[in-house]
């Protein structure tokens, strides 16, 4: 027992621990399980049914037989390569997907710490520019996938896709630079914490949604536009240019890119909830002073995991409900529109905190 | 608080990204047939037997949007020390931060007016 | 009544160019919809095939029925009109001496190529005795190989299965032992 | 044109730029096997970056010759075939086609017949309108939009079922009147039908119409002028979206459209945010047509009692011989429309649907020949996309309804 | 059998055909009005400035050309053995007329009136796909609905309907890449 206790406080073995927790049994599963949602959400928009037909003997599950049947079938077709495509390319392309996905979550808390032992992979100082630094990993992702085909439908989408990207990191790290100053910090447990404070006693919770309104909007614009979904999924098009720039991506390295994309959407749902919505902060749970530890750290992680699925939900319907823009729209709208409002909004807040602090 | 401490699991994590893609491609490249033929091969061409992206050049647009996205994300990486600091720095951080701002809005304002934005 | 003309409405002005107004609206619609198939699937539309029929209407035009005449024997005197109207040209006729003698013919071989039916109906139509029929009501017809679908006379059988091989042979037809037999089952003519 | 051609004689292809190593042109083919060509049709489309500058259509991948076949078929044989020029809207083929034939005929066509026929018309073009509207949206990738208006068709389908027998494979018009008068109860149903329509148009209208994602997809794309759409042959909605109040209805009035009250939707610019806007209002006005129909439904018969246009009434061929010999005659000879030439024209879904027929007398047509509203408009597809986006040939494409049966024949 | 139906000719001539009569008295073969269908019948050559006073004349000013199509009386044994038949629609005055042009086998061409027009273009492309009808002065007188390689004409009379033609090679894509390039 001791010597189990002695293993664990090992904070390599912690580290471990948390990445699989973190990784194996939240964000990969809710990921995948995006993969399912996102059909049968949109099915119960548009007055549908949804998958519902893969059955393991008699077991259906409205629907979840589906993943394990969708992964089965993408294993067992063929990995094709085009002609004239650039190999090596090629294969690493879906990798940086990936990555990007997964590293999202080291920083991102989960329920407050308790003593020295934080529920969050790692607390770096830089924190948030460290997900700048991570998603613009995934744009090469994209070009490359697109570079490496040989196919004019991939390489539009590619192109589209870089450019879209780095034009949309450009604001939002601006977007967010209003809750850099409000809170005082790039590290993400400050930010977290500083969220945990209220306005007039304790009556409204001091979130990044009250205190930077515009700042939300913008960040999540500029999110979704990172990750190239609904209404920015120029770079895929699958209406224009079939499917963009992972067009000629077949079986498990297809599943790859489309793995990363949900991954995302639970990265990028995580994040906003981190930032704007008190993280795991569960809020007003101070004035209940006898609540147990523990009892404080399920609720914690209870309200985040509410949070974080209710933005992957929100990102799905905004998908179904709304069309796509074109692409040079995607562009004009971000420095033409998104740009200037993120750097006024920077101003403003500066200028507020300012006057009233 | 070492650099090992705060920076190891990044590596780690990367690691798991690199894992899980590897799996992915080695899995399919293992398990899934290998039926080659000229048609599947062909790139996609909307039907036909194509030959690729070959004469294929790049918009200059992107190029261009490369180039102000350079400029605007190496001077926002300036703003990122005074965000944090704002309190600390007062009108002083202010007003010079508004002097760095709106040299980048004149910048942005003469790509606008060149056409830099546009997508025509 | 004269030409009225209406000018439509291009709405696109300053409340719309904030994207967030119509945004809001679509979503107020979208989410309505979606928490009313949440919970109980209310506006849900979708046939569950296999298990659940969309219900057909009783003009359907389904797989082909041959009628019977109360003796049961075909209706069908083989008079090639289906076979002429057909567009598909999917109906093969042969006539044959009908043993009831007021009948003259009956089709010793009636086959109809599903595969080429354009299901239109003309033959039902054209039949001037109401022998063929397409009120069956079934909607699809699948079947493992492609010689299934080759219908023959078998098409009679009140509980046709074309899974079963089993054909309708002339034998299954009920036969008058004699003329005087035969004749009182006929139209038009007075009982012996 | 092949390209030797094209090189040759670079004005008569109209080609933009001269022949040139240093070109950055790259020809991208969109269609046949490509999402947004929801009818086989191919485009060689010659971007510089992202901007089309030229664009080649070819037809023909569904050509199933439909007018070979009618000249080798008996008149009334041609009515099925009718059914898949036009697959979402086949009762105004059939229609069409009718009309053409009773026109050699002389025939009049019974006052129900005509009321039933407009009912039943209408609702082809909302169908039609759904079908068209719906998919251009999908494509800018509003799907949602587009599964509520499948779901509007669906209910639209059951009423031509209820009527006609099939869905799409209607088959439902005869030389003279209809095949089948109204169900029992039908005109409720159908009032019942038409108000979740309604509702269905206006929730969609909500959604689409005033979202700004929609309009910058849409509007000044795929403007062609006045001039250009007259001159290229428009009809229909694609040129009412031009601001011509052009309607075979109003126009040529045939059926008893001259006692319905309705409104002519026109456009003032012509681009693709004009016809969308014309189509919706159009099947605002094709319900509101449906409900006059309905109420002014007279009684009577539903096909003509001149002989020789149509086959016997059934009773006379089941009760007397020279009612069987009359139809075993129009069977076997086929229907024989006198000597002479018709031209008979339908609104269609998406424009005038002429249907031009030759008879010799006998019982094969010389000639059928249907003319495709929408071959037009795919022949102003280059007129209509250069100087666009590749991804402006999504909305453009969409909303010239291109139907690949009508289109190829 | 033509009971209900009377005989169409001896019918008075439309407006339409009496104005083309007095200013085309030398080319006016013959018309009809059967129906209520204007028709009028011009020898072929003067298919083209017919077809512009029809579009210009302050008194017809049709601007939509309709529709454009042959049909082909092998069976009737008629000769000439082709009409070109054009279909107009003027929306300023609301009527239709139909001009029809005789084309014999031997010489089976006629002149293109792409030029009045801009959706002749294709109209006469697809007729002489169908009928082998050749309109001079067309610029792009190929194929339209069928391929390139097909053989022989398939709405003409004579053209057997279970005709079988050759198989094509694999198509690729090599011509219409080079776009631009010698």
């Amino acid at each position: 027992m001791n010597l189990l206790l002695e293993i664990l406080s090992i904070p390599l073995v912690q580290t471990i621990l948390k990445i699989v927790f973190m990784i194996m049994l939240f964000a990969m599963p809710l990921g995948t399980l995006m993969t399912l949602m996102e059909r049968k959400w949109s099915a119960m928009v548009q007055d549908r049914v949804g998958p519902n037909r893969a059955n393991v003997g008699s077991f259906r599950g409205h629907g979840l037989a589906h993943i394990a049947a969708d992964g089965l079938k993408s294993i067992f077709k063929e990995d094709t390569m085009p002609e004239g495509s650039d190999r090596f390319l090629y294969l690493i392309a879906p990798f940086f997907g990936l990555i990007a996905g997964v590293s999202v979550f080291a920083i991102v808390p989960i329920a407050a710490p308790i003593g020295s032992f934080t529920f969050q992979i790692t607390d770096i100082e830089p924190g948030l520019l460290f997900i700048f630094a991570i998603t613009s990993l995934s744009v090469y992702g994209a070009v490359l996938a697109g570079a490496s085909s040989n196919s004019k439908f991939a390489l539009l989408g590619g192109t589209r896709a870089s450019a879209q990207m780095i034009s949309y990191e450009v604001f939002m790290g601006l977007a967010l630079m209003g809750i850099f100053m409000v809170y005082g910090s790039t590290r993400v447990s400050e930010i977290v914490d500083g969220q945990n404070a209220y306005w007039f006693g304790s009556l409204i919770p001091k979130w990044g949604i009250l205190t930077q309104p515009l700042g939300f909007l913008l960040f999540t614009t500029a999110l979704v536009a990172e990750t190239k979904r609904a209404p920015f999924d120029a770079p895929e098009g699958e209406s224009e240019i079939v499917a963009g720039y992972f067009l000629e991506y077949s079986g498990m390295r297809w599943s790859a890119f489309m793995l990363a994309e949900y991954v995302a959407i639970v990265g990028v749902a995580a994040l906003v909830t981190t930032l704007f919505f008190g993280g795991y902060h569960v809020p007003w749970l101070h004035l209940w002073e006898s609540a147990p530890e523990w009892l404080v750290r399920v609720l914690q992680f209870a309200k985040f995991t509410a949070f974080v699925v209710f933005f992957c939900w929100f990102q799905i319907q905004l998908r179904w409900t709304v069309p796509k823009f074109r692409f040079d729209q995607t562009m004009a709208l971000g420095w033409k529109k998104l740009l200037p409002l993120s750097l006024a909004n920077t101003v403003a807040t500066a200028a507020v905190i300012l006057i009233f602090v | 608080m070492t650099i090992t401490n705060d920076y190891l699991p990044i590596l780690i994590l990367i690691l798991v990204g690199i894992g899980l893609a590897g799996m992915f491609t080695i899995i399919g490249l293992v398990v899934g047939p290998k039926l080659r033929t000229r048609e599947k091969a062909a790139p996609f061409e909307s039907g036909f037997l194509g030959k690729g992206m070959e004469g294929y050049r790049y918009d200059v647009k992107f190029f261009m949007t490369a180039l102000v996205f350079l400029v605007f994300d190496v001077e926002i990486v300036f703003l990122y020390p005074w965000t944090v600091q704002i309190r600390e720095l007062g009108w002083f951080g202010f007003v010079a931060s508004m002097v760095f701002i709106s040299v980048l809005v004149i910048g942005l304002a003469y790509d606008w007016k060149k056409g830099a934005l546009e997508w025509e | 009544m004269e030409l009225k003309v209406k000018q439509v409405q291009r709405v696109d002005g300053f409340k719309e160019s904030l994207y967030l107004p119509a945004i809001f609206t679509g979503f107020r619609l979208t989410v309505r919809h979606f928490f009313r198939n949440l919970f109980g699937a209310k506006d849900v539309v979708t046939v569950q095939y296999p298990e659940e029929q969309r219900p057909v209407s009783v003009r359907w035009r389904g797989r082909h029925r041959l009628t019977r005449r109360e003796d049961g024997f075909l209706k069908c005197v083989a008079c090639y009109m289906c076979e002429t109207v057909c567009p598909a040209k999917c109906i093969h006729i042969d006539a044959g001496d009908h043993p009831d003698l007021s009948v003259e013919k009956y089709p010793v071989r009636f086959d109809i190529d599903e595969l080429r039916c354009v299901f239109c109906g003309l033959c039902v139509e054209a039949c001037p005795k109401e022998a063929i029929r397409m009120d069956t009501g079934v909607i699809s017809m699948a079947y493992a190989s492609r010689s299934t679908f080759d219908f023959t006379r078998d098409l009679l059988k009140d509980e046709y299965q074309p899974n079963e091989v089993t054909k309708f042979l002339d034998e299954d037809l009920p036969k008058p032992k004699s003329q005087a037999e035969a004749l009182p089952n006929s139209v038009g003519l007075p009982a012996a | 044109m092949s390209m030797e051609t094209a090189l040759a004689e670079p004005q008569l292809a109209g080609l933009p730029i001269e022949a040139d190593e240093d070109t950055s042109i790259m020809a991208i083919e969109v269609g046949p096997e490509h999402p947004a060509m929801h009818g086989i049709v191919r485009f060689t489309t010659y971007v510089d970056g992202e901007m089309i500058v030229d664009m080649i259509p070819e037809i023909g991948y569904l050509h199933r010759g439909f007018e070979k076949e009618s000249e080798n078929s008996k008149w009334i044989q041609v009515i099925p075939y009718t059914d898949r020029l036009n697959y979402v809207s086949p009762l105004l083929n059939n229609i069409g086609y009718s009309m053409a034939v009773e026109k050699l005929f002389g025939a009049e066509v019974p006052r129900r017949a005509e009321y039933t026929r407009v009912i039943m018309g209408e609702i082809s073009r909302i169908t039609d309108h759904l079908t068209c509207v719906g998919a251009a949206a999908m494509e800018v990738g509003a799907f949602t939009f587009f599964l509520w208006f499948i779901k509007a068709r669906e209910y639209l389908w059951e009423l031509i079922e209820q009527v006609s027998g099939a869905r799409m494979t209607t088959n439902w018009t005869r030389f003279g009147g209809n095949a089948t008068d109204l169900p029992d109860g039908f005109l409720d149903d159908l009032q019942e039908r038409l108000d979740k329509v309604k509702d269905i148009l206006d929730e969609c209208d909500k959604l689409l119409s005033k979202n700004k994602i929609f309009i910058d997809r849409v509007k000044d794309v795929g403007t062609i002028s006045k001039e250009d759409a007259l001159s290229f042959g428009f009809s229909g909605p694609m040129l009412r979206a031009c601001g011509v109040p052009f309607d075979v209805r109003r126009s040529d009035p045939h059926s008893v459209y001259d006692e319905l009250d309705f409104e002519i939707p026109v456009g003032t610019v012509g681009d693709c945010f004009d016809r969308y806007l014309v189509r919706m209002e159009e099947m605002r006005q094709s319900i509101s047509i449906i409900e006059q129909a309905a109420d002014k439904m007279p009684y009577g018969p539903i096909m003509t009692d001149q002989r020789w246009v149509d086959y016997p009434d059934k009773k006379e061929v089941y009760g007397n011989i020279e009612g069987l010999i009359e139809h075993f005659k129009m069977v076997m000879e086929g229907h024989q429309p006198p000597e002479g030439e018709a031209y008979a024209v339908v609104e269609g879904g998406n424009g005038e649907v002429g249907f031009y027929v030759v008879s010799d007398g006998s019982g094969d047509p010389v000639r059928v020949r249907l003319r495709p509203p929408c071959f037009n408009y795919v022949q102003a597809m280059k007129h209509m996309t250069v100087g666009h986006y590749i991804a402006d040939i999504v909305p453009i494409f969409g909303s010239i309804n291109m139907i690949g049966g009508e289109l190829d024949r | 059998m033509t009971e209900t139906t009377t005989a169409p000719e001896s019918e008075a001539p439309g407006a339409l055909t009496t104005l083309l009569q007095q200013q085309f008295s030398d080319t006016l073969l013959d018309f009809h009005n059967h129906r209520g269908d204007e028709t009028v019948r011009i020898k072929r050559g003067a298919i083209v400035p017919v077809c512009q006073f029809l579009r210009d004349d302050p008194r017809c000013k049709f601007e939509l050309m309709v529709d454009l199509t042959a049909v082909d009386y092998f069976e009737q044994g008629r000769d000439p053995r082709f009409e070109v038949v054009y279909h107009f629609k003027s929306l300023a005055h609301g009527h239709r007329l139909r001009v029809k042009a005789p084309v014999p086998e031997d010489d089976c061409r006629v002149d293109s009136i792409h030029e009045l027009w801009k959706a002749v273009n294709w109209y006469e492309r697809e007729c002489w796909d169908m009928f082998g009808i050749e309109f001079t002065g067309h610029p792009n007188l190929t194929r339209l609905l069928m391929y390139e390689q097909f053989e022989g004409h398939p709405l003409r009379k004579d053209y057997p309907m279970d005709r079988q033609q050759p198989i094509m090679e694999l198509r690729e894509i090599d011509e219409r890449n080079q776009y631009g390039r010698a």
